[in-house]
């Protein structure tokens, strides 16, 4: 097969890219249907308290308002939820509703819904609401929280604390009393969101006449939300479409329930028009789910020559006043307890995690869900450990890291891997970087008094989670993909399929996997997404699993079709289907490589001459496949990335100067769309490493929320990235491919934490909070 | 957020004190006041429109005076709502103090704003309430003994 | 109460009657259907909404419709029919500088603006020519690299021309 | 964020446009480049029931040299500072704090007299207005009159103008022999609102400083003249040793607000920094 591999490891252009350079990108918020109305929201000024009463009657009497929603008129359309799951045992959450009913629970949290012919006038009308709300004490500190004298976030829970677990190695406490060194650290890290560029959109249109309910959603997942909204709104499946079109950014901050989504619906399921609900800035800051917000002790205990023998990590996460739905505010600190020490051989563990309610708005899901956490503490621990042991950075990983030879390998955590490649990835990283260079020029530097800082942090990343990720915890979210892909009558190919795209490329990789399998260019292959009623019912684009599974899916239909068209030339050339093979457009000889038949011509006997062919002959050009992971649990990816920074230590400002990664997902589908992942992935690993935080005041406030205050990394201050590659295929998949949307994400935060420490080193300073702002770095200095 | 400061104040104890719950002298020191109702010897009902800036909001709401050490000490505390603008609110703890023939009027307040004013950030916030505090006792040593002066920076 | 205004967009005349408080950019969207213009921030700090007005690029989110009467706009849509930025959308498009695409025209109202004015731009001019651009998918680094190359082609092909 | 309704009218003159104001009984706001009064409007921060658009008034426009003094019409946008030749010649501390205000976008449009009349206390522009001495004038229904900077800036977000009066010019005196100036900020990101930035306008004569204004920006509720520092430098070299005086005279010019994210001292801290990098960094410029 020797044209197998043609299009798959190209790096093609995304066609997508050229409608958006046009001007021609469909985004939910560019829709406009007719007779659409607009939904603007009051939300609660306060953390917490009590709503004492609501006066609507002037904003349902203001021009252009067509409706005024409450709790009370509201809410009763809708199935409330919770945000458990059964695996995490004895994990609590309030039930949830459309609006607030009786109490407000965070700053933003929305009360009274009006929709309006405008969303100018929907908000002129908000004016208008009298809204009374007796402010009861927040709960907005995590400790406090614990404390017994806190009041509750919510009414409907026991305790502040969502959920609590403990993983342990029978050895850890024996481990750590024999260890020749331990060090330590306290770690914060900071809250802070996604600020996709295109806010939160919806628009859903209820067609009372046939009782169907169309939603135009700006998600990464449409089949979760069509069983949301069926289930929640008791309507039947089939009655409830989900188009997602273009999508402005998603970073897992699109596939959560949101109060404003359900209450869009809602209002026009009782309109019977369509009603659109699009996030200004503000309300994204105070709605969107947050993401992060950990206090971590860590501690980390060495042999005498630098061997890591256990790890020993207490996290503590703070997730408002909610568990999200339908994956929960727990998945996160799960993550960031089980990927501790994960690149070593790290024998024992402990970790412990709690998962407190407070009075902000949800944290859940964002992208690399808690692997920066992770990677920071871990990385930073091993830092400290060489500093002690007076060892390079890259000698004590090198002593530690899983050899290359060493798989499959179980971590402490209870993780399994595959196949890693720690040690391969270390050294190429080391020589892409020109790290002995680096170093004399960092030293040549620093007398100068420039203070220059090199930091490295290895990683593994989860990618393709199969059932046992949510599926056995009672979700309904779909573990499995699935695609269709069908020969049109003229000798293309057409693939729909469940995987979605919000710019990844997740189209032109699926079209080159399906290319390769039909002997056609990708150019050839129409790829359809994001669309419930025109594409086959799957998981869609989240925790990259949208080559690995959506591709491996891609590929195992191309190939049953690729079977079906060989078994029907065979008819039609009255020759042994496997003495032929698809190249180039046709039906060749599978020895000479002549070509035999055109795919057009049987795409156009199969279509208009279906009585030409033999009696029973089944001349259908369609093939269904869906598929789901079986083997690991998830596929782990490995990298490392190195950051060298520079600290102006008179202002505590900080200069990236450069990053580097060197990155392991398995089969690289499209090198420059893999490296593209890679890069955004870093710069959103950057984010909050040194600019992103929302910020709170003691009584519950979000004191930052726009786009003013709350600082985006922007071009002036990112570095150039660059990045080299290690292929360790998953023999899991016939493709092999893993994923790579959070491996950017992953470590870069740790390695620029590295980075400043090493420049502050000189000085006796360390810090290990996120975002290192200057004022953080003057402190750890002792300057103010 | 927390403001300290303090007024010297060319009166006698018991005059300062009574103008602390003198409606008149509140609605002169309450600035941006546009009505003031007194509901009880310690309780009002006030309007008050605000502009800082491109900020400009009315806030309904109340004023009361609670805590009381007749003479010395009381807490002066307000707050209001400016509808989707948010709320503020505050409370100051009063104390007055004799020292040669004059009353130092000291005060600690803790004020608070929330919602979108709240959103909008700090920046902007808490010179305003800095100000605002200021601007009150200022206003208050002005109605009560015709002194002026500069609000201090 | 409505106001009537006049204004060129994209090389063609336009007469509207709006409210006064409706912004440029909702103009261009709502009522135009010019939709290749975004919203991300609708106070000037995200740069999505970037379109030339009297040939420079200014936030449409800032500037309301009814300022615009008597004044010339031109938006991705224009920019892209009359050709004059197919060099450097064909090197955004080779160099993948986009992902999901919202920044991306307010994006090349920037790179077009700082090209006309400085033809050839250093990594960092570039960078700070983007300041005010947010983009939360591709880490920037294919935004300059686009750019930078548009700017040599530029200046290669003028160096031919003369 | 939608504005909420208002009136618009667009004024063809300055009293056009007072009248228009008047008429409006307080409940107007006047509109220039909108970059400051567009936003607070779609954050529904004011509710104004009409905007008097000033932006097309010719005599609000144009740059031109009267005599000692450099008028700049207030329409100016923030773009020509860097760019009109006569700014650059005779406001050169204008021309080169420009670059940092914002982003290019925001500079296209914004206007000078927008961001003096703002007077926002993180602005580069009215810093710059108090280093090097300018006259702000007003037109009020009633005559025009000119305001010296250091009088105009009296509060956050507070000037001299008074409700319907309107900045119509500012004049900036031509520089003299010897004149040298500097400008630099610390920010965050580019373009972000200073943690704290100077502006530095000082003449030397035989490298002796005859005359020292230093105007600091983001450390108090408006550009703050550093008077202390500037007696430390008067009739000095600049050298190490007066710079590191004038650093240590700041904390007499200086009483910045506290706050968890940007405690009062930090702030000092970091103007000393700055003030000694403007000061090593002074370029001659006439």
């Amino acid at each position: 097969m020797t044209s197998e591999k043609a299009h798959i490891g190209q790096s093609y252009r995304r066609e997508s890219a050229l409608r958006h350079l046009s001007g021609r990108g469909q985004f939910v918020t560019d829709l406009a249907l007719p007779r659409m109305l607009h939904a603007a929201f009051v939300r609660s000024p306060m953390a917490r308290g009590k709503i004492v009463e609501l006066g609507v009657d002037d904003a349902a009497g203001s021009p252009g308002v067509v409706r005024v929603f409450t709790a009370e008129t509201l809410n009763g359309k809708c199935e409330p939820w919770i945000g458990t799951l059964d695996h995490f045992a004895n994990m609590q959450s309030s039930t949830q509703n459309m609006l607030a009913d009786g109490e407000v629970l965070w700053v933003g949290h929305p009360v009274v819904m009006i929709v309006a012919h405008s969303r100018a006038e929907a908000e002129d009308a908000c004016e208008l609401v009298m809204m009374d709300i007796e402010d009861d004490m927040a709960v907005v500190d995590g400790n406090a929280a614990l404390m017994a004298d806190s009041p509750l976030a919510s009414s409907g829970i026991s305790s502040n604390m969502c959920f609590q677990t403990v993983l342990e190695t029978p050895d850890l406490e024996s481990a750590f009393a024999q260890a020749a060194h331990v060090v330590e650290g306290n770690f914060n890290f900071g809250r802070h969101t996604a600020v996709t560029l295109e806010p939160r959109a919806i628009i859903a249109d209820f067609d009372r006449s046939t009782g169907q309910l169309n939603v135009h959603h700006g998600t990464q997942t449409p089949y979760q939300f069509q069983d949301v909204y069926a289930r929640h709104f008791g309507l039947s499946e089939g009655k409830v479409r989900v188009i997602a079109p273009d999508v402005g950014g998603s970073f897992g901050m699109k596939l959560h329930v949101y109060n404003e989504e359900m209450a869009t619906v809602a209002a026009s399921l009782t309109i019977g028009r369509p009603v659109r609900f699009v996030a200004d800035r503000l309300e994204s800051f105070v709605s969107d789910i947050h993401a992060r917000d950990h206090r971590v002790s860590a501690r980390m205990a060495l042999d005498a020559d630098g061997t890591i023998v256990a790890m020993d990590v207490d996290d503590m996460t703070q997730i408002g006043a909610f568990s999200t739905y339908p994956r929960t505010s727990v998945a996160e600190g799960n993550q960031v307890i089980r990927l501790m020490g994960a690149p070593y051989r790290m024998p024992d563990y402990r970790g412990r995690l709690s998962v407190v309610f407070q009075n902000k708005v949800q944290t859940s899901q964002y992208r690399a869900v808690g692997h920066p956490i992770a990677c920071a503490v871990t990385e930073a621990l091993v830092e400290y450990a060489a500093e002690k042991l007076e060892l390079d950075p890259f000698e004590i990983r090198q002593r530690n890291l899983i050899a290359d030879d060493a798989y499959p390998h179980t971590s402490a955590t209870g993780y399994q891997f595959e196949k890693l490649s720690h040690q391969a990835s270390l050294e190429k990283l080391r020589a892409l970087m020109r790290y002995d260079t680096l170093r004399d020029e960092q030293a040549t530097l620093r007398k100068q008094g420039v203070y220059r800082g090199i930091g490295i942090a290895t990683f593994v990343e989860i990618t393709n989670p199969g059932a046992t990720f949510y599926g056995v915890g009672g979700a309904r979210i779909s573990a499995q993909d699935g695609a269709v892909v069908r020969l049109t009558p003229a000798g293309d190919v057409h693939c729909a399929i469940s995987v979605t795209e919000q710019g990844q490329g997740t189209e032109t990789i699926i079209a080159q996997v399906v290319a390769d399998q039909l002997g056609v260019t990708p150019d050839k292959v129409k790829v359809v997404t994001g669309d419930t009623d025109t594409t086959p019912s799957g998981g869609a684009t989240w925790a990259c699993r949208g080559a690995g599974i959506g591709g491996e899916t891609a590929l195992r239909a191309g190939r049953k079709l690729q079977a079906q068209i060989l078994t029907l030339a065979g008819e039609i050339l009255q020759a042994d289907p496997t003495h032929l093979k698809l190249a180039n457009g046709a039906v060749v000889d599978a020895t000479t490589g002549n070509e035999r038949i055109t795919l057009a011509e049987i795409g156009r006997i199969a279509t208009y001459r279906p009585d030409t062919l033999p009696n029973g002959c089944d001349n259908s050009l369609t093939a269904a496949q869906h598929f789901a992971p079986s083997g690991y649990p998830f596929d782990f990816t490995n990298g490392v990335q190195a950051s060298y920074v520079e600290v102006d230590i008179e202002t505590g400002i900080t200069r990236l100067l450069k990053h580097w990664v060197v990155e392991d997902c398995g089969r690289i589908i499209n090198p420059l769309l893999v490296d593209e992942q890679i890069r955004g992935g870093v710069v959103q690993g950057l984010g909050p490493a040194f600019f992103e935080e929302c910020l709170y005041d003691d009584i519950g406030q979000m004191t930052n929320a726009t786009l003013a205050e709350y600082l985006v990394p922007m071009a002036g201050e990112m570095p150039d990235i660059e990045i080299a590659h290690i292929e360790t295929p998953t023999l899991d998949t016939i493709l092999g491919a893993k994923g790579v949307g959070e491996a950017g994400t992953a470590a870069a935060g740790a390695a620029a934490m590295n980075a400043v420490n090493d420049a502050l080193r000189p000085l006796g300073a360390r810090i290990s909070q996120t975002p290192m702002t200057p004022l953080r770095i003057l402190k750890a200095l002792g300057h103010v | 957020m927390e403001l300290e400061g303090s007024q010297n104040l060319v009166a006698t104890p018991d005059a300062v004190w009574v103008a602390l719950f003198d409606r008149d002298i509140l609605e002169q020191a309450i600035p941006g006041c546009e009505s003031l109702t007194q509901n009880s010897e310690t309780s009002f009902s006030a309007v008050v429109k605000l502009k800082i800036g491109p900020v400009s909001a009315r806030f309904k709401g109340d004023v009361e005076l609670s805590d009381i050490v007749p003479g010395h000490s009381c807490t002066l505390s307000g707050k209001g709502s400016g509808g989707i603008a948010g709320f503020a609110k505050g409370a100051a703890r009063v104390t007055l103090t004799p020292e040669g023939g004059i009353t130092v009027l000291d005060y600690k307040a803790d004020v608070a704003v929330g919602g979108k004013l709240a959103a909008l950030g700090n920046r902007l916030i808490k010179s305003t309430a800095q100000k605002l505090t200021s601007e009150f006792f200022t206003n208050f040593k002005t109605a009560l003994t015709g002194e002026t002066e500069e609000p201090a920076a | 109460m409505k106001t009537e205004i006049t204004l060129t967009i994209n090389g063609e005349a336009v007469q509207e009657a709006v409210t006064p408080r409706t912004s440029l950019a909702d103009l261009l969207r709502d009522n135009l259907r010019l939709t290749g213009t975004h919203l991300g921030c609708e106070m000037g700090s995200c740069g999505a909404c970037l379109v030339m007005l009297d040939g420079a690029p200014v936030h449409a989110c800032l500037v309301l419709a009814v300022q615009a009467s008597g004044h010339t706009v031109k938006t991705v849509e224009g920019l892209n029919e009359s050709g004059e930025i197919a060099d450097l959308q064909q090197n955004f498009y080779e160099r993948n500088a986009l992902q999901c695409g919202f920044c991306t025209s307010g994006m090349m109202m920037s790179a077009q603006a700082l090209l006309a004015a400085n033809p050839g731009p250093t990594r960092d001019e570039i960078r700070d020519a983007l300041s005010g651009n947010y983009c939360r998918c591709t880490g920037y680094e294919a935004i300059i690299d686009a750019i930078s190359a548009t700017a040599a082609q530029r200046m290669t092909n003028a160096g031919e021309a003369q | 964020m939608k504005s909420p309704a208002f009136e618009y009218m667009r004024a063809e003159s300055i009293a056009a446009a007072m009248t228009a104001y008047a008429e409006a009984d307080g409940d107007a706001v006047y509109l220039s480049g909108g970059h400051s009064v567009v936003p607070s409007l779609a954050l529904r921060l004011q509710a104004p029931a009409l905007m008097v658009d000033l932006s097309e008034i010719p005599t609000l426009s144009g740059i031109s040299l009267e005599g000692e003094w450099l008028r700049i019409g207030a329409m100016t946008r923030h773009v020509q500072a860097i760019t009109d030749p006569l700014i650059n010649k005779y406001a050169p501390l204008f021309s080169a704090a420009a670059p940092y205000v914002a982003h290019p976008a925001i500079r296209n449009r914004g206007t000078l007299g927008g961001s003096l009349a703002h007077a926002d206390p993180a602005s580069e522009f009215p810093a710059v207005a108090v280093a090097i001495r300018t006259e702000l004038e007003i037109a009020s229904p009633t005559g025009i009159r000119r305001v010296p900077a250091d009088e105009f800036f009296l509060d956050i977000y507070e000037t001299a103008i008074a409700p319907g009066e309107i900045l119509q010019a500012i004049y900036i005196p031509v520089p003299v022999a010897g004149q040298v100036i500097g400008f630099d900020e610390i920010a965050r990101r580019r373009g972000d609102y200073a943690m704290v930035g100077a502006a530095v306008q000082a003449v030397m004569t035989d490298s002796i400083v005859t005359d020292m204004s230093i105007s600091l920006f983001s450390v108090g509720d408006r550009p703050t003249r550093a008077a202390s520092a500037e007696v430390a430098l008067q009739g000095r070299v600049i050298d190490n040793a007066s710079i590191a005086d004038a650093q240590a005279a700041l904390s007499d010019d200086l009483s910045p607000t506290d706050d968890p994210q940007f405690p009062a001292h930090m702030r000092v801290l970091l103007a000393r920094v700055l003030l000694g990098r403007v000061l090593s960094n002074l370029k001659v410029v006439a």
